[in-house]
């Protein structure tokens, strides 16, 4: 952290708290949570609260920030600080948390109606700008607290409260649209599959940057069932799953026997593995600083029906915002040297009356 | 040389206007530090075009810069120029009915040609006809002496040699007010000391202007306005916008509050992020934010980490915020939205003035949300209310609006400057510890009804706040319940109102204290009211004069000083804003003078306002 | 069977409470059904629990519906329920204390177990301690009873059949008061007809209930609630939303514009965007927008294409629209605005009522930018207000905004149907041809200073407008101009002003003639301020009562009306907004009566403070 | 038109005055355009009016909109109906127009920070909704009417009044961000190519649907010179531009000697075409609909200083909403009866007091 960014003796206890050994309750507030019976949303909490304690932060160096929707609820539940914010403008509310202070750990919750309606502008001016949030988007493909009208992932033709006669909206892409968006981190994940889960927030936490996770999130008293293809073993999950691991070729089914190639006219397509032998089978490469497999490989599918990737789609290095501030700051009183008001004040032509 | 007969002026009004492309605003500015290093008192006003760079030697090209000195204090740029120099036909045409009758008129003569007057839309040269009849006119050929002046010049182009006449027009006036010379010629090797050609090109017009002054048959006299009587101290000329900037960065030292300004451009508050940019040295931290509402959002948030959250706008991104500023009403955290007001509705007229924004200011959002609000009146005070709505802001817990507009913004006067350490102080009083059996709420308040401010990174005191409804007096919880949000509603608002009690009462300058009248006002207002008042009173009559700086709450006396006076007006640039708070408030029959023309009242209309309100 | 002794009633005020999964919501609309159809008058009035489905038993999730009914003609809800039914100890905890002493409390034996005891947090069973004194208390085995009922049906569950108890409990008290059942039967056979199993576990359930009265030793007598007198017509029981959505879509067939409803969601407007959404047969277009500035332009776009554009929101979107509804008072065009009010500041309590967007909507812009506000006061007049808000904005070529609030939203009365052809004509006469010497001028104004509407699609009448501004009287075009600022300013507010000439004059309820005090509201106190103003007449005192439905400009005689009375009071479910606005007008010194609970103000309230003034 | 939109008869003399043929003159307002001498807008506007006449469309079937900023003065200067809306909501405005009236031919003007600063959702929402709306993005990669702030299209560590001492933002590229926002038509032009810029145009127009189009335009007072290089022929312009042609290999520089091949890691690379022979250089399909590889073409170049795409990168056929709608309404028509009011209000439970 900076100095003189007002409190530095917070910043030495934060320091001195660091390292010690903390658990799932440490991150449990006292609120009890107040989701739907079966909400996909209580599995991330758990997954989440789970996790926390291995980063080794203690949690008054963290921040969970939401906006509103049942996902805005999850920051109420972690006992860290905390601010539930308005519809859709979590990620410049962190924004103003992350850049003011490079040392905090800042984590956004939102939903796919905050994030991508009303919140669409935040999120692509958070993930260009490469601020250090991680942002979990819980995508249930509705709006869920103000009871079932469609979302901008809702697939087309979708009958909600709004659009009786079927919704004519094309959707999001939501990975799609965060690697136009200049994202340096993208992944995908689902609720309930907790190891996968974990693993993507390990890699979001290790990210310097903004990091853009989404969480196949089941509403099931809205939109019940609406990724039970790749989320629900009866389903055929096992099928479905295509796992994305950095530098293994993209393979998946029961038995490995489905591929992923890539076609001379840029797509990716699925293949048998027998049909093309297993060399021609694509390698992931998340770390490429093109993203241009990155996004080919987010429209492999276009809807959680099917084959679905899962995992880091992309994961690079970029300046984090945050700290290029701070050492632009630092630039500036070095040239400068350090702000001195009474200087400020009598710069330039001044005259004297005696 | 005879140097000619000098005569003395207690005030004068020069305006400089020409093409965008003639530098108006720059020869304004100079003139100005010069007059201001004289130690004349002095008020000036800009007048941009709209367009960026309006086609040359059209109307709408125009732009001017209008100063005011004296050797007397004055308080607005006045009303009537005395001297207008006009560059072109364009400029003159746009500028003549202001000059006052039987004034002095400079123009330059070169550009007077067809292709210009065209142009302007002149079927003749009104240097040719009577159309300047009643003026003291001075046709001066500036292009064509400011040429010859820089002939010999090593690689200087005519083209640029051109460009210099503005410093021509400069040193001529120069010469007619005494202004000195040397602040000026400084100011020219150091601006142009990159490019020599240039640079000595300018010093060349400038002097060749001064010198035709003082050579020319042309002028028979030339005058001297001696310096104003001042406290002692040190000063400079300062803009509204400047102060203002400087004024945050101030209560940022103050408090030991980093300065977080986040903000979206926007004519005319852009300029404040301008400048609080240049000041990174002071730890300040400045983000250009996708649109207005990521910006107050930006704030907020750095608010909530611990910093001084500014966001700045003009009038259309107040209402894009008014929703985040709702939010902070009621997460109770610091923060000043500054609304530098300019001509609404919508888009407007985006670079003229008005003070329409007040009851946005005090109702501008959904649901029961009440606020400070601090309005600025003249450029220099812009410093004092940039440090009292942050002061606010930190000990209430509280969003501050802070009011100014495009007249003070752009318009400048002499500023004694503080001493720091007078400056008021300014206590984050961080929360450090549990305030409840160990346990830390974040709705607990103190004696002022502020709420303990806990940053994150502080061990223990890890909390969550929101939008929703929540105990309001003590954990901080969400809650429905009935009686809570009355509570909570009513705290919110006392909150506010109790500031009354700390800040000073309202000032009444009613020299004999039986004035009839009472000019009340806020804002911008203030220099014309008191020029006004003067003015009155040297007619013989009696006037009262206050001005509001506190917005909201009210100064605890403001009812018995409107109560006092049989008559009440209350002068204002928008269609009766704080008229109406006032006459809720204490219902007392004020009268309003309101003018909606994107420039200020002047002094002439609102003295015969006032008169005829007292006959 | 031996039929009980009958006794009759004039009001009655019965509240279903039990878990957000019981159905009480559906109990309640089916009774208020068949009590409707019955002819009694009515006023319902829903509770809903915050979150979408709260864990099952406990408090935060119970949910509850209030009906009166009576033979004579009501206007609120009621204060406090005669009868309780309470389905689960959660249910009696959280509304036992509105039950009038000595009230009737039915209550699901069944549900009063341990876990669900604990869940409510009841040490001991209510039932078994003396916690219920004073009060009639019926224990019912409803569950058990339901499930017994349902032996036998072709498979169902037992958890479905217990899912029908809520009928059971409808049952039983349709037998208390003599509802006829059929058409609730018709209505369980269609609503289930595609599921048997449902639809006979149901039927069971609602005639074992029935049944039950009818026969258990329990119940002593029931009572009879007769017929209310009302004018002749075809009435239908409705509820605000539905009334405001109908209006609209009134509104545009009377206009013959379609209509273009754009909205983005958000509780308690999404609604309307439901409601409206099922009507395309209209010609109806909805568009769920990104936001609700989107929303906005949406609808402005729409009326600039010849559409009926409106968007519907609440606080928290009000904000966010203001900045694009202050274009529109620029470009004056066609366009209503509505806000279902809701408790703020921020997002506050979504679910609870409060009326606190008055001065937003008056002041809620920056700069100078006047619009008209309507403001509906029952359920069935949301329709009349949608009407009349769409017919002013066609007229008069301006951003109408139409207030209403949760409360008249969610609540229901009988409705007399409006003729059709009763109904305003709206002439949307669009601009058909030149109208300046073979031009086309987009701001030459009618005598009521509106603008003609041009649409795309019309030859000859191409025309550019936008929000900077424009020669007010005539070309539109961009003018910086200071006079025409004025004059424009002036003709935004004048042409607001002038519709004072032509809306009805205040009406005022006063018998005599001398009433001592004027209780004058808006908006939905309509209803508790009628009741109040007849117990208070009732009491032998003397009171008038107005109620505003143009809240800007206000009827023409306001002035005369609040100046006649020696005590004016406001009620308000905020901390005073329209009292400061009819207070700076008029400057008379009413008082107010506000509530600011998220609920709305009761009889019993303001018939003590009527006195207590009156005293 | 559809029926009942209001003016029935108005449609009649607009289909009446189809086919007349029109001139510049036209759509050539009175107005005089302010813009600076020089400004890059001035050849765009020239170029449109001149293209306009070929569309056969009358003047009073079109609408221009824009939003604040050098570029929103266009609409003005159009004579056609046109609103000069708010700052970036154009897109939102210009959705309202043509979803109610899809007869008529909406255009919307656009700069870089009112479309992809304050304008971003709405632009990718229109985009993914497919609005029937021609999108002209005026990118001089500077905020020009507010007097030279950087825009998310400048580039980073740029100078400007708002950052003295440099920008920290990492720009949008904005043909990324579109086909990220699954836009159906992508394009990319340059002011001062008039051929160039009509034939875009002309594509534009004929696609059914939300078109956008980023054009390179010079601000030549706040940002001279930032396209330079595929801009000024002094400055390299023709070694530069890379004009994507469908169906044709994508080959540049004076003697065609330049081309762009695929990798098998997703992305495309500039060769030389003697090193890897004609037959390997990529073969543009703008058609695909797959966006994988117009995504892929807008990262060949990041920054328009060195050799850059222009053309059209995407064209593919999506439902389009204004007519969606509209079969939406006559469907709904068809299945409930043409709406009756008296139906209505007496639709559900009545009864009547005699
Ligand atoms: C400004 C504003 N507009 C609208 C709303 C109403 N609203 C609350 S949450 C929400 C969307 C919820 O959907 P999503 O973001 O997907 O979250 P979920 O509930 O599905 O988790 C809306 C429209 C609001 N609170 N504020
Ligand atoms: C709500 C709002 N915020 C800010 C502004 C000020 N503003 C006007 S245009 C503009 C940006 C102009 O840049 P760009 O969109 O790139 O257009 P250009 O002038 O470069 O053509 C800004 C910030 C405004 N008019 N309204
Ligand atoms: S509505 Fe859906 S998303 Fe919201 S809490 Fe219930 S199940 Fe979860
Ligand atoms: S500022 Fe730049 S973009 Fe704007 S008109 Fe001038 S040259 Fe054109
Ligand atoms: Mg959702
Ligand atoms: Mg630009």
């Amino acid at each position: 952290m900076s100095e003189g960014n007002g409190q530095p003796e917070v910043q030495g206890n934060g320091q001195a708290a660091q390292g010690v050994a903390l658990t799932k309750k440490d991150f449990t507030s006292d609120q009890e949570p107040r989701w739907c019976p079966g909400c996909g949303d209580y599995a991330i909490l758990s997954a989440v609260q789970g996790f926390m304690p291995e980063l080794g932060i203690p949690t008054h160096q963290m921040v969970w920030v939401s906006g509103i929707g049942c996902a805005g609820r999850f920051t109420y539940y972690m006992d860290t600080y905390g601010v539930h914010g308005i519809h859709g403008r979590a990620p410049a509310l962190a924004t103003g948390i992350a850049t003011a202070r490079p040392d905090l750990s800042v984590w956004v919750v939102t939903g796919d109606g905050d994030a991508l309606s009303i919140g669409g502008n935040h999120l692509i001016h958070t993930l260009r700008r490469n601020v250090d949030i991680k942002i979990l988007l819980f995508n249930n493909q509705i709006y869920g607290l103000t009871k079932g009208q469609y979302s901008p992932t809702s697939e087309e033709g979708k009958v909600t409260k709004s659009t009786p006669f079927g919704s004519l909206d094309h959707p999001f892409n939501p990975v799609a649209l965060a690697i136009g968006a200049e994202a340096a981190f993208v992944a995908r994940t689902i609720d309930n599959d907790r190891q996968h889960l974990t693993d993507v927030l390990r890699a979001a936490a290790a990210h310097r940057g903004a990091a853009f996770i989404e969480i196949y999130q089941n509403c099931n008293v809205f939109n019940d069932g609406a990724f039970a293809a790749v989320r629900d073993k009866q389903s055929g999950a096992q099928q479905n799953q295509i796992r994305l691991e950095h530098g293994n070729p993209i393979r998946f089914g029961p038995e490995n026997e489905k591929g992923v190639v890539q076609r001379s006219d840029g797509h990716v397509e699925i293949v048998d593995v027998a049909d093309v032998g297993e060399e021609a089978i694509l390698v992931h490469d998340a770390h490429h600083v093109d993203p241009s497999l990155a996004f080919a490989l987010a429209h492999l599918s276009e809807r959680p029906t099917g084959p679905t990737p899962i995992g880091i789609f992309r994961d690079v290095p970029r300046p984090v915002y945050g700290e290029a501030m701070e050492r632009q700051l630092e630039a500036a009183t070095e040239k400068l040297g350090r702000g001195d008001l009474v200087k400020l004040l009598h710069s330039g032509d001044t005259w004297d009356v005696p | 040389m005879a140097t000619k007969a000098v005569q003395e002026k207690e005030r004068v009004v020069v305006r400089f206007a020409g093409d965008s492309g003639d530098g108006m605003q720059l020869t304004g500015n100079r003139f100005t530090n010069a007059t201001a290093l004289l130690g004349n008192d002095l008020a000036t006003l800009p007048d941009f075009p709209a367009e960026i760079r309006a086609p040359a030697g059209t109307l709408h090209g125009v732009s001017a810069f209008q100063i005011h000195f004296s050797s007397q204090d004055i308080l607005t740029p006045g009303d009537h120029p005395n001297v207008l120099v006009a560059m072109n036909p364009a400029a003159l045409k746009t500028n003549l009915h202001d000059l006052e009758k039987g004034g002095t008129l400079i123009v330059n003569e070169d550009a007077f040609v067809d292709r210009n007057l065209e142009k302007a839309g002149y079927q003749s040269s009104p240097l040719d006809d009577e159309s300047l009849e009643g003026y003291q006119v001075y046709r001066v050929p500036m292009t064509s002496m400011t040429v010859r002046a820089s002939e010999g010049i090593e690689g200087i182009t005519k083209k640029d040699a051109e460009r210099s006449k503005n410093l021509f027009a400069l040193g001529l006036v120069s010469w007619m007010y005494g202004r000195p010379t040397d602040v000026t010629v400084r100011w020219i090797e150091k601006k142009f000391g990159s490019k020599p050609p240039i640079r000595d090109a300018n010093l060349a017009a400038f002097k060749a202007g001064y010198n035709f002054g003082e050579t020319a048959e042309l002028f028979g006299v030339h005058y001297e306005v001696k310096p104003a009587p001042a406290e002692p101290g040190t000063y400079r000329n300062v803009h509204g916008a400047t102060a203002l900037a400087w004024g945050l960065i101030a209560a940022s030292v103050k408090s030991g509050l980093p300065l977080f300004y986040a903000s979206y451009p926007i004519t005319p508050a852009s300029e404040l992020l301008h400048e609080i940019s240049r000041h990174k040295n002071f730890g300040v931290r400045t983000l250009q934010a996708e649109d207005e509402i990521a910006a107050a959002n930006m704030a907020l948030g750095a608010s909530f980490a611990g910093h001084l959250g500014v966001t700045g706008t003009s009038g259309p991104g107040m209402d894009l915020k008014s929703e985040t500023i709702s939010l902070a009403v009621a997460l109770e955290l610091p923060m000043v939205i500054v609304d530098v007001q300019r001509a609404g509705p919508s888009t407007g007229m985006p670079t003229k003035t008005e003070a329409a924004d007040l009851l946005m200011a005090m109702y501008g959002r959904h649901g029961e949300s009440p606020l400070p609000i601090v309005a600025s009146y003249t450029p220099a005070n812009c410093f004092d209310a940039a440090v009292e709505a942050a002061r606010i802001a930190v000990k209430y817990r509280t969003p501050v609006i802070l009011l100014s507009d495009t007249f003070l913004a752009n318009s400048s006067e002499p500023w004694r400057l503080p001493e720091v350490a007078d400056l008021p102080n300014i206590e984050p009083a961080f929360a450090t510890g549990p305030n409840k059996d160990g346990e830390f709420w974040p709705y607990i308040r103190d004696e002022h009804l502020a709420r303990p401010w806990a940053v994150p990174g502080t061990p223990g005191l890890e909390h969550r706040i929101g939008g929703l409804e929540k105990e309001a007096e003590g954990t901080g919880n969400i809650s429905y319940d009935a009686a809570n949000h009355e509570r909570a509603t009513a705290l919110r608002a006392a909150k506010v109102a109790r500031i009354a009690e700390e800040i000073p009462e309202l000032i009444v300058d009613d020299p004999d204290g039986d004035a009839e009248i009472l000019v009340l006002g806020w804002g911008s207002t203030y220099g014309v009211i008191q020029v006004t008042a003067r003015r009155v009173r040297d007619r013989g009559k009696k006037v009262a004069t206050a001005h509001l700086f506190h917005l909201n709450p009210l100064p605890r006396n403001t009812g018995d000083v409107v109560r006092r006076y049989p008559k009440v007006l209350i002068p204002e640039t928008n269609t009766g804003q704080l008229i109406k708070i006032l006459r809720a408030e204490f219902l007392v029959d004020a009268a309003g003078y309101n003018k909606v023309q994107g420039v200020p009242i002047f002094g002439e209309e609102l003295e015969e306002e006032i008169i005829r309100r007292l006959a």
